[in-house]
């Protein structure tokens, strides 16, 4: 199975997931991942990320073809949790695993930046004891400008 | 059977609920009882899990509509 | 200490490594990393990496500093085994924790650019029993001059 | 005291060994004892932990030269 597309409503551990993608793509000569964790040491108390089932994973598994389709590589794997989560608690794992760095590379971060901008999750935090909804953001959509995409739907 | 509207994000502060039965029928119908400001040319729709346009839409019962406002960035 | 660097003698754990790095960078939104690994299924039997002491745990050690200069990081972790390795053996971790995702991309790919092509490792791989020098691969050069670095000394 | 040549890569093949005492002097009569293709334009110099050049260098009794072949790829 070249695609592990994960919605996860527990806690996981990055370095086991990571660890355990390497072993299983060992042809592979190399393995890119990004992880995303709830920010410490600022003032948000927690994050609460909403899924909708019907579209978000899905979503997330068309995502994982598409890369698939469009880097040569061996594996691709994006795990995303759903819930209330703490800081330093892990949001993200996407890892893509190639036998050509560059590849690796431009594949973690195409999925990211497609991850973060066009996946169905709504997000919010809390700051002293208030839930505040996440709007979209500017840099995300020159992010995936970089990728030379149709317009988003 | 009704027909279920669910709405994410921050809409589900709009509705004051998050998800919510009503009578099969348009759409424009619909939304008479429900607060102004749960459609505007950034939310979509999802119909049965499918994205859809608002023009012209009929809900039959055991239809879901969702309401989706834009996603959250990173 | 934002910089993390090490040669190490004996295997290590890559998914243990970036788990605590990531724990230590809680301040940090996201972690990109880079796992080389001894590819399995080839007819390599075994990889051997050479160093010079006293020359390239130091270039590690500048490398890392010259990407904390160049980009608004948390830390960076610099990981190179030598001696001899197996198929599966990872061979080097890299990963930069950073508050912006794209920094921390850019980071990782630049340092795996920079380790490759001007660290101070020789190479060789067994093949039916007989080792062979692996020599500069052209992709390298082109990888560093999308830095548009000078030219190597 | 004597000079310690140090051989990297594919060099240790060439010379034979991966390290050599000999005894101090210029570098141009010190490699008359060693085998050829040592020195090439790509053959890099490190004196005592630091890039040199190969022109005019003459080795003290104590010192470390290493022959630093192009690294490996990836």
């Amino acid at each position: 199975m070249a695609a592990d597309i994960r919605l996860l409503d527990q806690a996981f551990d990055p370095g086991a997931a990571l660890a355990a993608f390497a072993d299983a793509h060992q042809r592979a000569g190399g393995v890119t991942s990004f992880l995303g964790q709830v920010r410490g040491g600022d003032d948000v108390e927690a994050l609460d990320l909403q899924h909708y089932a019907p579209l978000t994973l899905p979503g997330m598994e068309a995502l994982g073809e598409e890369v698939l389709a469009r880097w040569p590589l061996d594996g691709v794997l994006i795990w995303h949790r759903v819930g209330e989560m703490l800081p330093g608690d892990s949001i993200v794992l996407v890892a893509a695993a190639a036998r050509h760095r560059r590849d690796a590379f431009e594949a973690a971060d195409y999925a990211m930046d497609h991850l973060k901008s066009q996946s169905w999750f709504w997000k919010r935090e809390k700051r002293a004891g208030q839930w505040h909804w996440i709007e979209p953001r500017v840099q995300d959509h020159a992010d995936l400008a970089r990728w030379n995409d149709p317009p988003e739907a | 059977m009704s027909v279920r509207l669910v709405f994410l994000g921050r809409l589900a502060d709009v509705a004051g609920v998050s998800a919510k039965e009503v009578a099969p029928g348009p759409l424009t119908d619909l939304l008479r009882g429900l607060p102004a400001g749960l459609l505007s040319p950034r939310v979509k729709l999802a119909l049965n899990g499918m994205l859809v346009q608002a023009e012209g839409l009929v809900l039959d019962s055991g239809d879901e509509l969702a309401f989706l406002p834009p996603v959250s960035g990173g």
